[in-house]
């Protein structure tokens, strides 16, 4: 059964190795400052009794406030889970740096995020609109995209 | 030992296509031969009845699709709504079944027919008596088993084959 | 049959002299020309009959069986549907080549079945090099496919051209060496002396052979599993793709044309032709070409396309080598046993190719074939 | 067996456009190939020709009236995806499913994986070039499934049958017994598929070595489902995670170590075989009772988060909901199988020729439904 691991056990582990780099544990996921989020990931990948090197999903929420981005990553050898979380507190341009060097497989979705929600992610080498044609007015999933 | 590379696959294969030569075909010709309908189907068109209908709107508030318009007056001799307009977009209709779900009332049936085309978009839009019960537009055993058991065994692939087939 | 029963007689010695037909040689002409054109079409419209008929049944279907009884007269609807149709030239298409091609491509496919017997002696031309003239002109249909590729201005035509030119210039020559065994073994060039000469179906004579030829010429007209030019999964249609109308009933004529001369000249050179008990010959023929259709239909709708190295591979490598042993054989088998009876020669060939099959299928190898890049 | 470019002759590259009409792209995917020659140097995917935002439509429906639009996701396998949403929604408002709802669930999702297999061996094996006769098949055999799903749902290919808390009306009483014959009827079919083409010489060629996806390269692109399994990645949710009553019914995990076309072709047709392994214990188990939970139509989960996924047929299908307590989803976010497990596509064809990449492509087995949303 893949467990999601309870934020408590890591949150320590990566207060001390990243201090001030957790903005806030909730119950199962981690919010980590989105100028740390590319160590946090890249320790939770490689470090020993984590490897997490299997990314499930990235995904991109609007709250009005603050665009939250999502990942879940899971470990296959341990069969545990954990959420990451990263926020973006602009509304004109923002950006979150991009986990493509870690997970090839953050390539499309992360561009899907960024033609949908129009959040953009540093370092990405190809960050293109996905489904949408370029220069559609706009990002869809926004809330506040007036169609 | 491993017989991978001497043309047996091949000959293997070869023997499996040859069988089905001499076998019926699975195909029913469709307009000659109609196989029966699924007693659930959910048809083409919605069926509507006027009597059970309170005009409570429950349907057009599930339609995913928005496509059921729904007008009322309230009857105050009789204290009721009374259904003025009953009108569905069968062009936006999905054919989901929700509505049929939701109704309280059992006012709703999916159809049972098909090859209900139209040859214009503004016929799709149907309302009132259009959406009766009808004759050539029967309703479905969708949600409603007691017209379920009246309506024909399905035909089943699985149990049918073939052979038995007769033209109609 | 009266007309055939005068060339039944004729001496079997007659190479290129046709009959003696009342009122000479131009007689004898039109008629077979006549003839093998309605042969040809005739034949094409029961090869596309069989093949849709047969691989629906074989893939659990109907197949056509709507026009005419048991949808025999589908041939000619579909003749005259897509006779019909609009005939696009794209922008971008060599216009004179485009145009060109179909009928570069079908003409050789008629000019085979000259040399083809129906019957004794029942042929447009018994040409003393007839098997060798068929090689020679069958390939001539490939330069209207290529043409047809280039005059598209299409890269999925261009592609399929180009595999098609590949394939055929590599098939030929085991192809040629699968007949010279036959000839070595029946002693003439001639079609119709091959058909005398088999008292046994060479098949028997030349197992091997007869595989050799069989794998080569469906690679050579392009039936699967070596239809790569027209793969319709990866090339759309490849080098017809660009064409319709008139033009793409030419491809289709031609492809069922070439087909059927395919197997045509198989059953004459390993089936033994026009030859057979109780029936008349010309119906033996016809049977056999249609059994050795049968059998293309029923490889094409079983087995799946190989690639285009493979295509080659397969050429080079194993059929070329086989041939060529097949061909010493033979050769050895002809010259130091020249008053032996065939049938031992059936049962060593047979052991021969059993053997050689089974030796070459251990070391061949295709598959893999990645290119770094 | 890999060969380097400096040993063949220096050609120029040229862009060949695959898609988005192209009878083997599974729909409107398009793929920008640079070739030289036949060999492919680069792929650039090119996505959205189907999309319909169904994420953004998510928002505007309500909980239940999403479900007929996760139809439409992967259309071939809608179950899976109604089973999906619904356990994410359960998850996100703690709602517990009644036991027979849940032996109904998984009889349909395996069912599901059973006709979506049938699928995409089908057109795998038909993009390999075997002239749709494995595809036929197959198809007939999807068609006994989908008449099982006729007799629950009314509907042939949008199911819409899951609902939040259950399912929306109990099975009839003939379904079991049509489901008995129909497991029979699979079993015997898969041995006969298995004829077909498993040991087929050319299919080997075409297919074994093929495409590889390295276990790293799986893992790293995130792929799943049958390609990961094919890769070696013993990775089943079904097992892993187990959802719905999974854990009570014996199965095996499929897997293969090269990771080619062959092993996902070989690991969806073991899948095939598990399936039916479930099924046959499930319905005998099938216990009365209801088969759905008192769940409010207007369903206003409390504000949360959930992200629920389950072994589809395709692999992972996850939902992300965020709700805000209204009766519509705030967020709803799918994890596209189908479009995570292309990610790895560019690496896998690059140096094998157009014909692999077709061969490829089928095999990962894609919708484009779901791809573009």
């Amino acid at each position: 059964m893949t467990v999601a691991i309870s934020a408590k056990e890591i949150i320590s582990q990566l207060n001390t190795k990243f201090p001030g780099a957790i903005e806030e544990a909730g119950a199962d996921s981690v919010l980590v400052k989105s100028d740390s989020l590319l160590a946090v990931a890249e320790y939770l990948k490689t470090a020993e009794g984590f490897k997490f090197e299997y990314l499930n999903y990235i995904t991109a929420v609007d709250y009005y406030s603050y665009f939250e981005v999502v990942y879940q990553i899971t470990s296959l050898e341990s069969n545990r889970s954990v959420v990451l979380k990263a926020r973006s507190y602009t509304r004109d341009n923002p950006t979150v740096p991009s986990v493509t060097g870690l997970w090839q497989g953050a390539d499309f979705q992360e561009r899907e995020i960024y033609d949908l929600m129009g959040i953009t992610f540093e370092g990405h080498p190809n960050l293109k609109r996905i489904f949408l044609w370029d220069g559609f007015p706009g990002y869809p999933l926004r809330k506040d995209f007036n169609q | 030992m491993k017989f991978e590379r001497y043309g047996i696959g091949i000959i293997k294969g070869m023997a499996v296509t040859i069988k089905h030569l001499l076998r019926h075909p699975t195909v029913t010709q469709f307009p000659d031969q109609r196989l029966n309908i699924s007693r659930r189907s959910r048809g083409n068109e919605l069926i509507w009845s006027r009597e059970k209908c309170t005009g409570c709107a429950t349907c057009a508030k599930t339609c995913p699709q928005g496509a059921i318009e729904i007008v009322t007056s309230t009857n105050m001799a009789e204290n009721k709504y009374e259904v003025e307009t009953y009108r569905v977009d069968t062009g936006y209709c999905i054919q989901c079944g929700l509505c049929v779900e939701a109704c309280p009332y059992d006012a709703l049936f999916m159809g049972y027919s098909y090859e209900r085309a139209k040859y214009r978009r503004a016929e799709l839009v149907q309302s009132n008596d259009e959406l009766l019960e009808s004759p050539s537009r029967p309703a479905s055993g969708y949600f409603h088993p007691e017209i379920a058991e009246t309506l024909p065994k399905q035909t089943l692939l699985v149990e049918k084959i073939v052979e038995k087939r007769k033209k109609k | 049959m009266a007309i055939f029963d005068s060339a039944l007689i004729q001496p079997l010695a007659m190479q290129v002299t046709p009959p003696d037909w009342p009122g000479g040689y131009w007689w004898h002409w039109l008629f077979f020309t006549v003839a093998i054109i309605a042969f040809v079409l005739i034949m094409v419209m029961g090869a596309i009959y069989l093949e849709r008929r047969g691989m629906g049944r074989m893939q659990s279907r109907l197949g056509p069986n709507r026009t005419g009884p048991f949808g025999l007269l589908q041939p000619v609807a579909d003749a005259v549907k897509v006779l019909l149709k609009e005939n696009i030239v794209p922008t971008t298409a060599d216009k004179i080549v485009h145009w060109l091609a179909p009928v570069v491509a079908f003409a050789p496919v008629l000019v085979i079945f000259a040399v083809v017997p129906f019957q004794n002696g029942a042929m447009l031309a018994d040409l003393n090099i007839g098997i060798l003239y068929v090689v020679a002109v069958s390939s001539i249909a490939t330069v209207g496919v290529f043409m047809a590729g280039w005059g598209s201005g299409n890269k999925y035509s261009l592609l399929g051209a180009m595999r098609n030119v590949a394939a055929v210039v590599s098939y030929e020559i085991p192809m040629v060496l699968a007949i010279v065994g036959v000839v070595i073994v029946s002693g003439s060039l001639s079609m119709n002396q091959i058909v005398t000469g088999q008292d046994i179906p060479y098949i028997l004579v030349q197992p091997l052979g007869f595989l050799i030829f069989f794998i080569a010429a469906c690679a050579e007209i392009n039936r699967s599993p070596f239809d790569l030019m027209e793969a319709d999964s990866e090339l759309t249609a490849g080098f017809h793709t660009e064409y319709s109308g008139m033009k793409f009933a030419m491809f289709y004529l031609v492809e069922y044309a070439e087909a059927i001369a395919m197997s045509a000249i198989i059953a004459t050179l390993f089936l033994s032709g026009w030859r057979g008990p109780w029936l008349p010959p010309w119906l033996w023929f016809i049977i056999k070409t249609f059994v050795v259709f049968f059998v293309m239909v029923w490889t094409r709708t079983t087995l799946p396309r190989v690639r285009i190295d493979q295509l080659m591979g397969l050429a080079w490598k194993f059929l070329f080598p086989l041939a060529l042993i097949n061909l010493f054989v033979t050769a050895i088998q002809v010259v130091v046993w020249p008053d032996i009876s065939q049938w031992i020669f059936v049962i060593v060939n047979i052991a021969i190719a059993a053997v050689l099959i089974l030796l070459w299928s251990k070391f061949f190898k295709l598959g893999q074939g990645r290119v770094e890049v | 067996m890999t060969t380097t470019r400096e040993l063949t002759l220096k050609t120029e590259p040229f862009v060949l456009n695959i898609g988005p009409v192209h009878p083997s792209t599974h729909g409107v995917y398009r793929m920008r190939c640079t070739l030289d020659g036949e060999v492919v140097v680069d792929i650039e995917p090119v996505f959205g020709y189907l999309h319909r935002g169904i994420e953004k439509l998510a928002e505007e429906r309500t909980y239940t009236g999403f479900i007929p639009l996760t139809d439409r996701l992967d259309y071939i396998s809608p179950m899976s995806n109604n089973l999906g949403y619904c356990m994410a929604v359960e998850k996100l408002a703690g709602i517990k499913v009644p036991e027979r709802a849940e032996y109904i669930r998984v009889i349909m999702a395996e069912l599901q994986r059973l006709a979506n297999h049938c699928i995409a061996v089908g057109s795998m094996l038909n993009d390999a070039g075997a002239y749709f006769t494995p595809f036929m098949y197959t198809f007939r055999e999807r068609e006994r499934i989908v008449d099982l799903f006729d007799m629950v749902c009314g509907q042939r290919l949008t199911y819409n049958y899951m609902r939040i808390g259950g399912v929306s009306q109990d099975i009839p009483g003939e379904f079991l017994p049509a489901l008995h014959k129909l497991v029979d009827r699979l079993t015997i079919f898969i041995e006969e598929y298995e004829n077909l083409l498993k040991l087929n010489e050319i299919l080997l060629a075409r297919a074994k070595g093929v495409g590889i996806l390295e276990k790293d390269t799986a893992i790293n692109c995130g792929i799943s489902g049958p390609v990961a399994r094919a890769s070696g990645i013993k990775w089943d949710i079904r097992r892993n995670d187990p959802y719905s009553i999974y854990d009570r019914f014996e199965f095996d995990i499929p897997t293969c170590e090269n990771g080619d076309c062959y092993d996902r072709y070989r690991v969806r047709i073991e899948e095939m075989r598990q399936s039916l392994r479930i099924l046959q214990q499930a319905m005998k188990q099938v216990p009365k009772g209801p088969v759905k939970a008192d769940v409010p139509h207007l369903i206003r989960p409390p504000a949360g988060e959930a992200y629920a996924h389950i072994e589809a047929p395709k692999g992972e299908l996850g939902y992300y909901i965020v709700s805000d307590n209204s009766i519509a989803p705030y967020r709803c976010h799918i994890r596209p199988t189908s479009l995570i497990n292309l990610a790895a596509l560019r690496q896998m064809v690059k140096g094998w020729k157009v014909a692999d990449l077709i061969i490829i492509f089928g095999s990962i087995d894609i919708t484009m439904g779901e791809v573009d949303r």
